[in-house]
């Protein structure tokens, strides 16, 4: 299993060699954030454009099932992952407030495109839109595009991997900054 | 950056009065089967629909009020994330409609460029209606098999224009490159392709009896109805009326191209659905008769650096997936519209839903409203 | 029809009709208060027959408002543009939604962005807009909206 | 404890019966009063079982007359709760007080 | 040769050597409850990432290959995450049921175990109505599903909840019907009965076109039954959001998941008992020597491949079909099935007193 | 005849159902079909086509020099004020002021890739890279200063 | 292993849900908001009674599908003995559902089999 | 005692236990499912007789027809889930009377009373004795009542259409 490292992703229990021999497994909280970097099952939410690329992300060519993400619920009580792919309105705003609220625990975020991080086109001159969804509920990841290609939403889905199994939270990840 | 927001203020419409028995239930704004965020309160009686209420604006980002202030170069991009599975189409009528008041000539190259990119649209829209339309009546498996060939479409249009989705190619004057290299030689692959992979869509869909029960006589709209209400595109072919811009007001070189306009009678889902399925069949026919003959020539009119509308009204129509986009700048005389107003063919198809749906299942409406193909961005503007 | 007959035909209908070459389309002016009559006649006269009105809509000149009809005949494929102007202040005509039922939505919005008040209309409720947005018309040239709209 | 044997059955059919009895005078809901009625009922199967078991082991009667009893319980129930659908479809309400006054 | 009776009975043998009679049933109990929730953990995870496998061959994508070797560990990670994932009860919800509801789910899921012969002669209990005991427990699954649909005060439950309810009562019907078949032609209920007396061929097999139309009968009801696709009603995504269990999360939701699954596998060990001869190894009326070749692969062998051989077959109809309509649903049973089994059980009953089978 | 009818309708639902079956089948068992980019694994072999409208980029060449001229036509040119540049005079050997940027301040965060600054640009200064993989922890790090410190333009360029 | 595996059975059924549930209790601290609590439907506050009743289409098939189910329950024994018992249970079965038919017609005719 | 008496007991508590608590609660939903656990608990008993078909029955007539019919005619008429009204406490306590006066009395009865078992060897009532018993035509047999109950069933059936179908009345 560690010759094609970069392939899987390996159990965390690390194996260390006690001096009287036998081995023990690393701590509870690596696997915990193992299993939950690696079941990241979103919610199916998506206003606009973006939510097509969304879409191309799940379809055969891109194929995030490979991660273990293709498990979209309808539900956000059985989700984990909420990615706002697409513009947020006004009228939109609350709505997205609650979902998110009525997510089970532990949640993360996804911003997705220009819109979802700072209202992106239509930032200037309009009367409607919410100018990054980060105003309405934390986000985690942002992914800059308009619409972001496929290997970018991929590549935020690994990225808020790597977070969620370095277990920092957002205060720290501010603090520390780390990249990206 | 995170803090409460002040801005939004809550959008609970108390709507459907509730009788004994009445399920009022809240379909959408998040929904995996309204295609976004189209807000659907429905008056159930037991699984019988007594009453189907659209809420918009969900995702109403003021497009018009924003072009109102983007010069007429600018704000093309806008409109490609209005419908954004047409996005070329809405690009070209606003480019016509521009071209029109500025007595601007399109090179040849140009318009045989602008035709084949909206015929290609036109399929990778439908693919993905095809998949989702599947995916809404349970069928997962057809919707990956249409993003196989979406997907090879996004390439053909990433590797001319740069982008797969919201590419803002087509300007006032012409497209905004040349076509690439390789660009005719991958289009003939995708023909091949497709060709080699349209029967599968019978065999997985179109043929199998669950889809024909679930589509057949659901959702019917009668001719009259249609024109009334304002539908056009697919869903008022598919109730026989007559209603393609390209054959109609044809636009572009349309008038010199042949192609049949698709028409079904029935009215019901199944024949919007046959609608779309011939009509990807058509547009094909259509690249064939281009793709090997692309006049030489440049691909950009000569124009100013700042394009100035005279002033007057100029109203363009094309003919989108969803149907017919129609443009109405109103100018000053200015660098920017006065007034801009797109009439969206999802805005009229969706006001005709509550009246086909009425006295059905809930499977029903979530079949119906898959044929009506909606793109909520595109209703909302 | 071509343009000139529909000219002749509409001013027997309406004598006080006033006609503009400003589109490629036959455009007509009309008072407000003439609009539901002619529209009816618009619709059932056997010869025009412009049973679909392909777009409704609104412009705010600082002045005054102009509703702007666009009707076409699937029949005869012949248009007109019907327009007529309202005062700004409280802007006032009678809707078509029962001649044309695509006017219901279109009025909607009109009435939603710029205040326009259809008379008759079946439910002239926000269509668009979240709730609370009665008053403010986001599409008048006046609107002004400090907290969500940042000028460029 | 004693090994259970017949007393201990007929004393839980007994009291079911009068569980079944309690719960039909006190309730006023037509389909709880169903529900008391098929406690009653059972206890009835228990007690041909048990004496079945017990003192007749050498024939199936008792378990016959279970068999139909059970049969015969389900027919009555499919009526009974036929007939309180209609009531409630017809008076909105299916409670005894109101359904003492029907007339139809 | 290796098989699981053997086993069973070394250790038997040990305990009874070492304890008195009543420790040994309690160290054995013991054993056969660790033993069946091992298996039933195993069994989710196995199904779970065999659906997801097969859905991504069929969609023409490579489905999980990331975590573990070959996305192996896949379905591992998402119950580790479940089980450390929030399970939230709504306020407005009927507590008490709400979190009965779960539990029950499994039990029945469990219960349905006791008569599945995994093996030659390792069964848990024979029971001498085997048949109409799996048919009496598994009509206990509705009462769950009702209880979370009314529990959790939602209307996507209720519809959803409603809507199985209706569906799976109906198909129980033809379901027995179609086991009934078996029944008469082997005349016994109890499960190894049934197996013996498919010793020299199956009976889809030996029982002409009767037998085959109720295997077919058998599997549509069956799938109905387990609320899959095409018939999931219950959970119909694109409708019902996401059914019963909208408002359940975290372990509550999986062990509903689990029970879903656990019963695809013991309705299609049931198939696999009634039609295909259980863990019966393929033999064909008398030629000694073809029989005692197959006899040498381990009858476990024959039992979890025939078992999994009917759940691929309803996984593919499940990526393959659209949703029947609710009313379409129950117009199949009412119209189609129903009558079919009840002529095919007449015919089946006629066969078998004409002896018209091998 | 009734019967008749039935058992047709019957037999042709079956049909039209194996057909389906039979296809999906075809793809389960052929997976020489299947066309899944593994992303992150194919990073090398990934070639965008040299058109993709990754990001703006003001082009340095190898001594750190770049031909935008402060002209501010992309900025003007710009829908959504993506762009912003500061100028600053500095002061040629000759005495003569000279304009040039000082800072080439790119909002990622708002770009639509919309491509009209690329060709508003009369010098060609700027260019889109292909880049695409933009998730950050932290939405002020997508504000960019496009100019390398110490950077100045080339000569010869007006 | 006899009865005692029903006990078993349950037992551990009971034991693996409990303790699975139990861990989730215990490994994760919750937040709680005041959204939370409230019925998802699809993101917008939900209007009206949830507990309305519900139209009679349902339960009419439940009430044939309890007198079949009656009926299913008296062929179990009757299977068992069928093929010895021979034509005696062939004729005994064929009135049974013979008379039986004649119910299921006559829902057929006046349409409680029908979706309303 | 022996693990069976144990078993006995308990399943005696739960039928009990769980019938109280049927009649008594006042959430009807509650109840149904209350009443689903006593015909639990009897099937377990009828199990525990070893009298296993009866058992089964038991389940799959009671528990999945009866109690899931029960259970949608709650659906059907329980409007918004509220509870029953609360009881008179005078009636409460006068059933309450009535009842313990009539299960002492009961309970008298059997104890005084002295049952004779026959002393024929038993029969074991597996399902193919049931069965045989059911269909022979003699007169021991039960061949008669089975095909009268497929009658009852038939009208049982017409009478549930006729009943369900008819129009609502325009009373009220
Ligand atoms: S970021 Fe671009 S593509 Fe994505 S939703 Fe916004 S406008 Fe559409
Ligand atoms: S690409 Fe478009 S949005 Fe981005 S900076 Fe250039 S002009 Fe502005
Ligand atoms: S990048 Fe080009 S257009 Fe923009 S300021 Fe520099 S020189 Fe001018």
């Amino acid at each position: 299993m560690n010759e094609n490292q970069n392939k899987t992703v390996d159990f965390p229990g690390k194996i260390e060699e006690i001096p009287g021999g036998g081995i023990v497994l690393s701590k509870l909280d690596d696997i915990i954030n193992w299993a939950r970097s690696n079941s990241l099952w979103p919610l199916t939410f998506a206003t606009s454009c973006c939510g097509i690329e969304m879409m191309a992300t799940a379809s055969a060519k891109y194929d995030f099932s490979r991660f273990g993400f293709e498990v979209a619920r309808a539900t956000p009580r059985q989700a984990d992952v909420i990615i706002i792919a697409g513009t947020i309105v006004n009228k939109m705003g609350p709505v997205l407030k609650r979902l998110y609220d009525q997510m089970a625990d532990p949640k993360y975020v996804i911003a997705m495109g220009a819109c979802a991080i700072s209202g992106g086109p239509f930032f200037y001159n309009t009367y409607s839109v919410v100018k990054g969804a980060d105003h309405i509920i934390p986000v985690d990841v942002y992914v800059a595009g308009c619409p972001p290609r496929p290997e970018a939403l991929l590549h935020a889905l690994i990225t808020l991997q790597e977070k969620i199994k370095s277990g920092m939270t957002r205060e720290q990840i501010k603090t520390k900054n780390p990249n990206p | 950056m995170y803090r409460e927001t002040t801005i939004v203020n809550d959008s609970t419409q108390i709507s459907s009065d509730g009788g004994a028995g009445d399920l009022i239930i809240n379909v959408g704004p998040q929904h995996p089967a309204t295609h976004g965020v189209l807000h659907l309160v429905i008056t159930l009686n037991g699984e019988t629909i007594k009453k189907v209420e659209p809420h918009l604006g969900y995702i109403h980002r003021s497009i018009e009020k924003m072009c109102e202030s983007l010069t007429y170069r600018q704000f093309i991009y806008v409109t490609s994330r209005m419908d954004y599975l047409s996005a070329h189409i809405n690009n070209h009528g606003c480019a016509i409609c521009v071209e029109n008041g500025m007595q601007i000539e399109i090179p040849p190259r140009a318009q045989v460029i602008r035709v084949l990119m909206d015929e290609l649209t036109r399929i990778a829209s439908h693919e993905l209606w095809w998949g989702a339309m599947a995916m809404d009546v349970g069928a997962f498996t057809p919707f990956f098999h249409a993003f196989r060939e979406r997907e090879t479409i996004n390439d053909i249009m990433e590797e001319t224009c740069g982008a797969r989705l919201t590419m803002n190619y087509i300007v006032p004057g012409g497209v905004m490159y040349d076509l690439h290299p390789n660009f005719q030689q991958r289009v003939k692959d995708f023909i091949k392709l497709y060709k080699s992979k349209i029967h599968e869509y019978d065999e997985m869909v179109t043929g199998n009896i669950i889809f024909q029960n679930r589509m057949k006589n659901v959702g019917v709209i009668s001719a009259e109805d249609a024109i009334s209400w304002g539908c056009t595109g697919p869903v008022a072919r598919g109730s026989g009326v007559s209603c393609d811009i390209r054959k109609l007001y044809p636009y572009e070189l349309y008038d010199k191209i042949e192609f049949d306009e698709v028409l079904e009678t029935a009215g019901d889902s199944f024949a919007r659905y046959m609608v779309r399925v011939r009509e990807m069949n058509q547009s094909i026919r259509i690249i064939e008769q281009l793709i090997d003959n692309i006049p030489e020539g440049d691909f950009q009119a000569k124009t100013k650096a700042v394009l100035k509308l005279p002033k007057g009204e100029f109203y363009s129509r094309v003919e989108t997936a969803r149907g017919e986009l129609g443009v109405y700048i109103v100018s000053e005389g200015g660098t920017t519209p006065y007034r801009i107003k797109f009439r969206s063919p999802g805005f009229s198809n969706l006001s005709i839903l509550d009246h086909m749906i009425r006295g059905g299942k809930i499977g029903d409406l979530i079949a119906a409203m898959g044929t009506l193909d909606l793109v909520i961005p595109d209703i909302d503007r | 029809m071509n343009a000139e007959e529909l000219k002749i035909k509409i001013t027997e209908l309406l004598p006080s009709a006033a006609f503009e070459e400003a589109s490629e389309w036959l455009t007509i002016n009309i008072e407000p208060k003439d609009w539901l009559p002619l529209a009816q006649q618009l619709r059932n006269d056997a010869s025009l027959h412009f049973d679909y009105l392909f777009c409704l809509t609104c412009i705010d000149w600082k002045t005054h408002l102009t509703m702007v009809y666009h009707l076409t005949s699937t029949r005869y494929r012949h248009n007109i543009v019907i327009k007529s102007k309202l005062d700004r202040t409280n802007p006032e005509i009678e809707t078509v939604s029962h001649i044309w039922r695509t006017a219901d939505f279109h009025e909607r919005e009109a009435y939603e962005m710029f205040g326009v008040n259809f008379l008759n209309h079946p439910d002239l409720r926000l269509l668009i807009l979240p709730d609370g947005w009665e008053g403010k018309n986001p599409m008048r040239k006046d609107f002004e909206d400090a907290v969500n709209m940042i000028k460029l | 404890m004693m090994q259970p044997g017949l007393y201990h059955i007929l004393f839980i059919s007994a009291a079911l019966f009068f569980i079944g009895v309690y719960g039909f005078l006190t309730r006023r809901n037509l389909i709880t009063m169903l529900m008391s009625i098929e406690l009653i009922l059972n206890s009835v199967n228990l007690n041909f079982i048990a004496f079945n078991k017990y003192l007749w082991p050498h024939q199936m009667d008792g378990l016959f007359f279970t068999l139909f009893i059970i049969a015969i319980a389900a027919a009555e129930a499919a009526v009974a709760i036929a007939i309180i659908i209609n009531l409630y479809r017809s008076h909105n309400s299916i409670d005894v007080e109101n359904a003492e006054e029907l007339k139809y | 040769m290796w098989s699981f009776s053997n086993i069973a009975n070394n250790i038997h043998e040990w305990l009874s050597a070492n304890f008195n009679p009543t420790w040994t049933m309690i160290i054995e109990m013991v054993i056969a409850g660790v033993a069946v929730i091992s298996l039933f953990a195993l069994l989710g995870l196995v199904l779970v990432i065999m659906e997801r496998k097969v859905s991504a061959w069929m969609q023409i994508r490579l489905g999980p290959n990331r975590v573990g070797p070959k996305g192996m560990f896949q379905s591992l990670a998402d119950t580790l995450k479940l089980l450390v994932k929030e399970g939230l009860t709504p306020d407005g919800a009927d507590k008490l049921l709400f979190n009965l509801a779960p539990f029950i789910a499994m039990i029945v899921a469990m219960l349905l175990m006791a008569p599945i012969a995994f093996a030659k002669n390792f069964q848990m209990w024979d029971l001498n109505i085997g048949v109409l005991y799996v048919s009496a427990v598994s009509s206990l699954m509705v009462i769950s599903i009702l209880m979370a649909g009314w529990a959790s005060n939602n209307k996507y439950s209720l519809l959803g909840a409603m809507r199985s309810g209706a569906q799976i009562v109906s198909y129980e019907l033809s379901a027995g019907l179609s086991a009934l078949c078996i029944v008469v032609l082997s005349g016994s209920l109890s499960v190894g009965d049934i197996i013996q007396s498919q010793s020299n061929g199956w009976w889809i097999f030996k029982g002409h076109i009767p037998v085959i139309i109720a295997f077919v009968t058998f599997i549509i009801a069956v799938t109905a039954e387990t609320n899959r696709a095409p018939f999931d009603m219950a959970e119909a995504e694109s409708e019902l959001t996401a059914g019963f269990h909208t408002e359940y999360s975290g372990m509550k939701f999986a062990l509903f998941f689990l029970a879903e699954y656990v019963n695809v596998f013991i309705v299609c060990a049931i198939g696999a008992t009634l039609f295909l001869g259980g863990w019966m190894p393929l033999h064909i009326g008398n030629w000694e020597g073809f029989n005692n070749a197959m006899d040498y692969i381990p009858s476990s062998l024959w039992f979890f491949g025939k078992t999994f051989f009917l759940i691929f077959l309803i996984m593919w109809f499940r990526w393959t079909f659209p949703r029947l309509r609710i009313d379409q649903l129950l117009n199949l049973e009412w119209k189609y099935l129903l009558p079919i089994s009840m002529v095919n059980l007449l015919l089946v009953t006629l066969m078998a007193i004409l002896g018209w089978h091998f | 005849m009734f019967i008749v009818k039935y058992i047709k309708e019957v037999y042709n639902g079956v049909k039209s159902l194996l057909v389906g079956m039979r296809r999906t089948g075809y793809y389960f068992t052929h997976h020489k079909e299947i066309i899944t980019q593994e992303y992150p694994d194919n990073k090398d072999t990934l070639n965008l086509p040299e058109r993709f409208k990754g990001e703006v980029v003001l082009i340095h060449d190898e001594n750190n020099e770049h031909s935008c001229t402060g002209c501010t036509a992309c900025e003007l040119a710009c829908p959504n004020a993506t762009i912003k540049i500061v100028t600053k005079f500095d002061i040629m050997p000759d005495g003569k002021k000279k304009k040039a940027i000082d800072k080439f301040v790119y909002h990622l965060e708002l770009c639509t890739m919309c491509n009209l600054c690329i060709v508003a640009c009369p010098t060609d200064a700027i260019k889109m890279a292909q880049t695409f993989e933009h998730s950050v922890f932290d939405r002020n790090k997508l504000t960019k200063i496009l100019n390398n410190p110490g950077s100045k333009i080339k000569e010869g360029v007006e | 292993m006899g009865a005692s595996s029903l006990i078993v059975l349950i037992i551990s059924a009971i034991a693996f849900s409990g303790i699975a549930i139990l861990i989730s209790k215990i490994v994760l601290k919750a937040t709680t908001n005041k959204q939370k609590g409230e019925p998802y439907e699809c993101g917008v506050p939900t209007q009206g009674k949830t507990w309305v009743q519900l139209n009679v289409g349902y339960y009419l098939f439940a009430l044939i599908f309890l007198i079949f189910d009656v009926e299913l329950v008296f062929l179990y024994p009757w299977a068992v003995v069928a093929k010895s018992m021979g034509w005696i249970a062939l004729i005994e079965i064929v009135i049974f559902f013979f008379i039986l038919f004649m119910g299921f017609l006559y829902a057929h005719k006046k349409g409680a089999l029908k979706w309303m | 005692m022996s693990g069976s008496t144990i078993i006995f007991y308990l399943l005696a508590a739960l039928t009990l236990g769980s019938a109280l608590l049927s009649v008594s609660t006042r959430q009807i939903f509650r109840a149904a499912i209350y009443l689903l656990f006593t015909l639990i608990g009897i099937a377990g008993i009828y199990f525990w007789l070893n009298y296993q078909f009866i058992a089964a029955v038991q389940i799959v007539v009671y528990v999945g027809g009866i109690v899931v019919l029960i259970i949608f005619s709650i659906f059907l008429t329980q409007q918004a889930g509220e509870k029953l009204p609360k009881q008179k406490l005078g009636r409460k306590l006068f059933a309450a009377l009535a009842v313990f006066c009539g299960f002492g009395l009961t309970i008298l009865q059997i104890n005084q009373h002295i049952f004779y078992p026959t002393s024929e060897g038993a029969i074991d009532p597996s399902v193919r004795n049931i069965g045989e018993k059911m269909l022979n035509v003699n007169d021991s047999g039960y061949a008669l009542p089975f095909e009268v109950i497929s009658m009852l069933l038939l009208a049982a059936m017409i009478g549930c259409i006729v009943i369900a179908l008819r129009t609502k009345p325009e009373t009220k």
